[in-house]
């Protein structure tokens, strides 16, 4: 049985909310990851921070939960329970006993500090070195990151020319997108072809949550590291920063970091540094990673965005001579033509199950498709022509006529009383997968089997 | 007495399970693999048919499709 | 979660009338106008670090002209790139926050430099600034690249009189803010404003006249702040009561019951044979009731 | 009436060298040129407005749309009668935002009969819903020029001289079934200075130019529906009025809105009389505009009272039209190279970057092409020229 591994990519909150309250606590210290977690809050919770971020008091429970109108209850528990959950709302108890909310302390100095000003410093700017004589323009930055972060996916695809650092393939090989058998060549896994086919701001996003998990093995401090990453998120492209006062291990992280191509350094040991906008748009990535946002989050300048057109006939037109993209839609399609600088591939029911067999979803495909599509495309609603989004997703709902659950059955239950007690123990457990009353059978999960199984025992021995 | 069997549980449409309940009756697979039909859109079969019974299943599908693009 | 390809433009009209002002400070010295222009800048930055893809345009409005305070002409629009002539930041603040404030800065107090006051008119042209501010949004709005959607408003606040002879462009620029989907809404410091009541009926938007002027700020971030999306879940004030009645345009009185012209649509409280506007003559024979009449009403435009 | 028109069609005139418009640039390249003739269109539409003559502003038009087979031809997507229910959605809400006192009425033709979807009204919900639900009407037989013009005659001809007596005819099918002489209906319709305008969806209808030429209308065939919408939107201006048109002053009320809060100890919800006649809604509400001189309430406006007949509207509704009175002059046209001084628009603020510049005669201020447009055609009014009004 082969169950398809989906490809995980977890948001800001659901990741910050993995963290201990600690390490939470701490990281609110800086001005920069405040405004990042700030940024990723749903709307509404957003608004309930900016309205008590110059107020001193806590406020009674009571009064926040009229806020909102009656109807929209539903959003209003959910941003309350995002805010406790990432530590942002402490509740206080009030005089006369009251429950009170206040705003916590330290994130509420500190975002004020990020939006009117105050503090110190976030970080030495390169001004302090005098102007740079190998100053970057803007253009070569995004070359440059371009440049490094193809090269990753090339490793990945297995191009022979692309090669990585030691670091680098065993982050891979960690993440799951690529499975190194001992002394063989790394190759890539179904997770990614997965990986391959997101946008740059996701596979960033995915690639450095993968970083950050592995991070503390590494004897970094994960602090540090994401309060210098969002930091650099936040910085101004075409500037250059000095790297003066960074930490030891931090500055190791900036070798990744550049190795990745979110950062350029001239040399290795350059006192300065250029954020791309690689690093920029990490934070965008935040949002746009959730698998089934539909937007075109076409990242500008980095190049690869929108060379796409697909027809009705399902052929599909890559205007494009990078490699790795041809060999990205090859994954999905049949090539047909080369040119120089395009490539004609059909759409082919085979070509698709191929890469369902893969592991990529439809959903991964289309989305390839429309955040790549040509601006010609882009003028169009739908983006895509809807007769190739559906049928790309009955090919794979074709797979999927049957559904297998692995599980055990329990039937020949002598009472109905019987069948009830035993089937509301496993629904208590959550591991009944499926009954039916009227002729008394169910089928549980095979882990939940032996709990039910002594459940049923001991039941059996009292009567 | 309650009877306890491990398998797979197969949900899918009624059109599909009479496919599978033909696969069982001509002995497609070698054998008999159904163990319990449990109603209109579920049955519950033995774990180690699965691997070839999605075979069998694409097989059909591939029957059953027809190129709709020419090169 | 807002979809990230959706723009939010925000525009604020900020009036900066200097007599109403100095008139101000020396009621209350508390409240100040560099007060005022602090409080909104806290909410443009509040506004733009909502959301990565935020905009934000401020325009000054004077007795005689309306000033874009941000973005700057020499700013290229929407890029967050600023030309690294602009001082870094030396304190916590967000850079491109800070760069965008000590522009404003910077341009209001050229502003209020250059221009010397003529006269002693007390009501600002909030219609012109208003002009401004949907050329600009409809610029903006072009610029986007394909795919890409832009929900605009504009945020009056309102400090002086309204100017009565504005009449005509005001109704003018609510139509076009209709039209293409601006909101309107209106922060009113002192006297209620009767055109802005309507500007933020029709267009949808909220109309404030606040009590305390001290609190701007928090008046600003808990009632302004919120895009449309937001506005539909909070309660936030009632809309209040819009005098919606004609004003007649021989004695300019407000009357429930009157008379329209079937050519030019003036409006006149009585019967008269010939319209003033634009001459025609009526065919109902009528006694001949007040001939004194303005003989233009129509303001140049 | 029997004489060809003279207008010479399109292939008898001479030979044109359309080819020749074109021209390549150093780079062999079109695009230059395109864009140009582009640039001209975009500002073509600016100067056809027309100054100061006399427009009938209270209009009643009745729209006749064809739902014969015809309509159900693909030329338009999806198909002629969908599309031309959704682009009449568009201009009844046009309409009433560019004629807030006007009314319109819809009829159909299908099946050698005409019927009436919506009796003439000021209010744009009741028309659009009714467009919205025709989408579903079977398009079938032939339609009837003649019943449909006879069935808007009927209620026109009771229309006041002061308005204009109108009837727009989305023509599709290229044949028409007459009961009588329809020659005869012309001239009655000529008599009754009801203007018919045509636009048709297939070919040109010799019934239809002698129609239209008849009673002073336009006729227009369309090209596809991009120039569909656009013809539609010439019929959106008030036209001008005919010198023999009469004029008149009307009573109008200018109700208050009053609006009652839930927590308003005094306020007691009440029937509105706009919901007498439809069964659908609630009836009963808080707050309403109440008419001035009968206290009736209504939840909307315009409307005209039910209880005394006053037509009720409120000021901003007069004001929507001002700009058809006040038009706002063209501004000149002139070469970028030409002008000196700040590189920017007084409008947008941004940088001047197109071959011309746009000023504006009265304060002289520059504008780009796109504000230029934008001012013209939605604003209304010159954002500088608001500036200099006051000072003295």
């Amino acid at each position: 049985m082969k169950l398809r591994v989906q490809l995980q990519c977890k948001n800001l909150h659901e990741y910050l909310r993995e963290l201990s309250p600690d390490v939470l606590d701490r990281l609110y210290n800086h001005p920069a990851t405040c405004l990042a977690v700030f940024r990723e809050l749903p709307p509404l919770a957003k608004n309930y921070v900016m309205r008590m971020l110059f107020l001193d008091q806590p406020l009674p429970q009571a009064a926040v939960a009229l806020w909102v109108k009656k109807d929209s209850q539903k959003d209003h528990d959910q941003c309350v329970s995002v805010l406790m959950g990432l530590r942002l709302w402490h509740s206080q108890q009030l005089q006369g006993g009251l429950q009170g909310i206040v705003l916590n302390p330290i994130f509420k100095e500190n975002l004020r500090v990020a939006v009117l000003g105050g503090g110190k410093a976030w970080v030495d700017e390169g001004s302090s070195l005098g102007p740079d004589r190998h100053a970057r323009d803007v253009e070569s930055l995004d070359r440059y990151a371009m440049e490094r972060w193809e090269v990753i996916l090339h490793f990945m695809v297995g191009s022979p020319s692309a090669a990585v650092s030691q670091d680098l393939a065993q982050l891979l090989t960690q993440a799951g997108l690529m499975r190194s058998e001992a002394g063989e060549a790394p190759c890539i896994t179904s997770a990614g072809f997965q990986f391959l086919l997101l946008d740059t701001a996701s596979q960033l996003w995915y690639f450095t949550l993968q970083y950050l998990n592995t991070a503390q093995s590494r004897g970094m401090d994960l602090v540090e590291i994401l309060s210098f990453l969002f930091q650099l998120s936040f910085s101004t492209l075409g500037r250059d920063y000095s790297v003066e006062g960074m930490s030891e291990s931090l500055l190791t992280f900036l070798q990744h970091l550049r190795e990745f191509g979110l950062v350029f350094q001239r040399k290795r040991r350059s006192r300065r540094y250029y954020p791309t906008r690689l690093a920029i748009t990490l934070a965008a990535g935040v949002t746009a990673n959730s698998a089934s946002s539909l937007t075109p989050g076409t990242t500008p300048g980095t190049g690869d965005s929108g060379f796409i057109v697909v027809e009705t006939n399902y052929r599909l037109y890559a205007y494009t001579d990078s490699e790795l993209q041809i060999a990205l839609v090859a994954l999905f399609s049949e090539m047909l033509y080369r040119f120089p600088n395009v490539v004609v591939a059909q759409i082919t029911r085979e070509s698709v199950q191929q890469a369902i067999a893969n592991g990529i979803t439809a959903q991964q495909i289309i989305h390839f498709l429309r955040t790549r599509a040509h601006p010609v495309m882009l003028k169009q609603t739908p983006v895509l022509p809807p007769t190739i989004t559906d049928q790309i997703r009955l090919w794979e709902l074709e797979r999927d006529r049957l559904q297998f659950t692995e599980g055990v059955l329990y039937n020949q239950f002598l009472s109905q009383a019987d069948f009830e007690v035993l089937r509301d123990r496993a629904q208590g457990l959550g591991v009944l997968v499926w009954q039916n009353a009227p002729h008394r059978v169910m089928v549980v999960t095979p882990h939940g089997h032996s709990e039910v199984k002594r459940f049923w025992k001991r039941q059996k021995s009292h009567t | 007495m309650v009877n306890v069997l491990k398998g797979v549980l197969v949900e899918c449409d009624p059109a599909m399970k009479q496919f599978l309940l033909y696969l069982d009756e001509t002995s497609a697979l070698g054998k008999k693999f159904i163990i319990q039909d449990l109603d209109d859109t579920h049955v519950f079969i033995l774990a180690e048919v699965v691997q070839i019974l999605q075979e069998r299943v694409g097989e059909l599908m591939d029957q059953n499709s027809f190129p709709i693009t020419q090169k | 979660m807002a979809s990230d390809d959706e723009l939010s433009l925000l525009v604020i009209v900020l009036d900066v009338n200097p007599i109403w002002w100095g008139q101000q400070a020396q009621r209350e010295p508390e409240f100040t106008l560099s007060k005022c222009v602090d409080a909104v800048m806290v909410l443009g930055n509040s506004h733009l670090v909502m959301n990565r893809t935020n905009k934000l345009a401020i325009i000054a409005s004077h007795c005689q002209e309306s000033h874009f305070l941000y973005p700057s002409k020499h700013w290229n629009s929407g890029d967050a790139s600023g030309d690294d002539s602009t001082s870094p930041s030396g304190d916590g603040k967000y850079e491109l926050l800070s760069v965008a404030n000590d522009l404003i800065a910077e341009e209001i107090r050229s502003l209020m430099a250059r221009t010397e006051v003529r006269g002693h008119q007390t009501d600002t042209l909030l219609a012109g600034s208003l002009a401004k501010a949907l050329c600009y949004i409809h610029r903006v709005t072009k610029e986007l690249e394909a795919g890409q959607d832009m929900k605009s408003r504009i945020l009056v606040v309102k400090a002086a009189e309204d100017c009565a002879l504005q009449y005509m462009n005001f109704m003018n620029v609510i139509f076009a803010a209709q039209k293409h989907n601006v909101l309107i809404d209106a922060c009113v410091l002192d006297s209620d404003s009767g055109l802005l009541q309507q500007a933020c009926d029709i267009t949808g938007g909220l109309y404030l006249r606040i009590p305390q002027k001290i609190a701007l700020v928090q008046y600003l971030l808990w009632v302004f702040l919120p895009d449309t999306d937001q506005r539909s879940q909070l309660v936030l004030p009632p809309p209040v009561h819009v005098d919606y009645r004609a004003a007649c345009f021989c004695h300019r009185n407000l009357i429930e019951i009157g008379y329209v012209c079937s050519v030019c649509l003036s409006i006149f409280c009585n019967f008269s044979p010939i319209c003033t506007t634009c001459e025609t003559a009526f065919k109902i024979p009528l006694p001949q009731l007040t001939k004194s009449k303005k003989k233009k009403l129509k303001p140049a435009t | 009436m029997d004489e060809e028109p003279e207008r010479a069609k399109r292939w008898e005139g001479g030979y044109e060298r359309t080819w020749e418009v074109l021209k390549e640039d150093e780079t062999g390249s079109l695009k230059a040129s395109v864009e140009d003739i582009l640039f001209q269109t975009k500002r073509k539409r600016v100067f056809e407005s027309h100054g100061q003559v006399r427009l009938g502003m209270m209009r009643h038009m009745f729209v006749v749309i064809d739902t014969s087979r015809t309509m159900e031809d693909q030329d338009l997507k999806p198909n002629r009668l969908t599309s031309a229910l959704k682009l009449m959605e568009y201009f009844v809400e046009e309409y009433f935002d560019q004629n807030p006192i006007s009314q319109i009425g819809i009829i159909t033709t299908k099946n050698k009969r005409a019927e009436k979807l919506t009796d003439l009204a000021g209010n744009p919900k009741k028309h659009i819903s009714a467009l919205k639900k025709a989408v579903d009407t079977t398009c079938v037989g032939e339609p009837s020029l003649y019943n449909a013009l006879t069935l808007a005659m009927q209620t026109l001809k009771h229309m006041p001289g002061h308005t204009s007596r109108e009837v727009l005819v989305i023509f599709s099918s290229l044949t028409t079934c007459d009961p009588a002489n329809i020659y005869e209906l012309i001239k009655t319709l000529k008599g009754l200075k009801i203007r018919v305008s045509v636009i048709g969806l297939s070919a040109e209808v010799r019934v239809c130019t002698v129609l239209t030429r008849e009673t002073g209308g336009t006729y227009h065939v369309i090209l596809d529906e991009s120039h569909f919408r656009e013809l539609l939107m010439y019929h959106v201006k008030p036209p001008p009025a005919s010198s023999t048109s009469e004029c008149s002053l009307i009573r109008m009320g200018f109700p208050q809105h009053t609006i009652a809060s839930v927590s308003d100890q005094d306020s007691k919800p009440s029937f509105s009389m706009s919901h007498l006649d439809s069964s659908s809604g609630p009836g009963l509400t808080l707050g309403g505009y109440y008419c001035p001189q009968c206290r009736a309430k209504y939840t909307e406006l315009p409307v005209e009272c039910k209880v005394c007949g006053l037509t009720l509207v409120s000021a901003p509704h007069l004001a929507r039209s001002f700009h058809h009175l006040f038009p706002l002059d063209a501004f000149q046209e002139s070469p970028l190279d030409d002008y000196e001084g700040e590189r920017f628009c007084q409008g947008c603020q941004g940088e001047l970057k197109d071959k011309s510049v746009y000023t504006c005669p009265m304060c002289s201020s520059v504008f780009c092409v796109e504000c230029d447009l934008f001012i013209h055609e939605t604003l209304h009014c010159c954002p500088s020229c608001i500036h200099r009004q006051t000072a003295p």
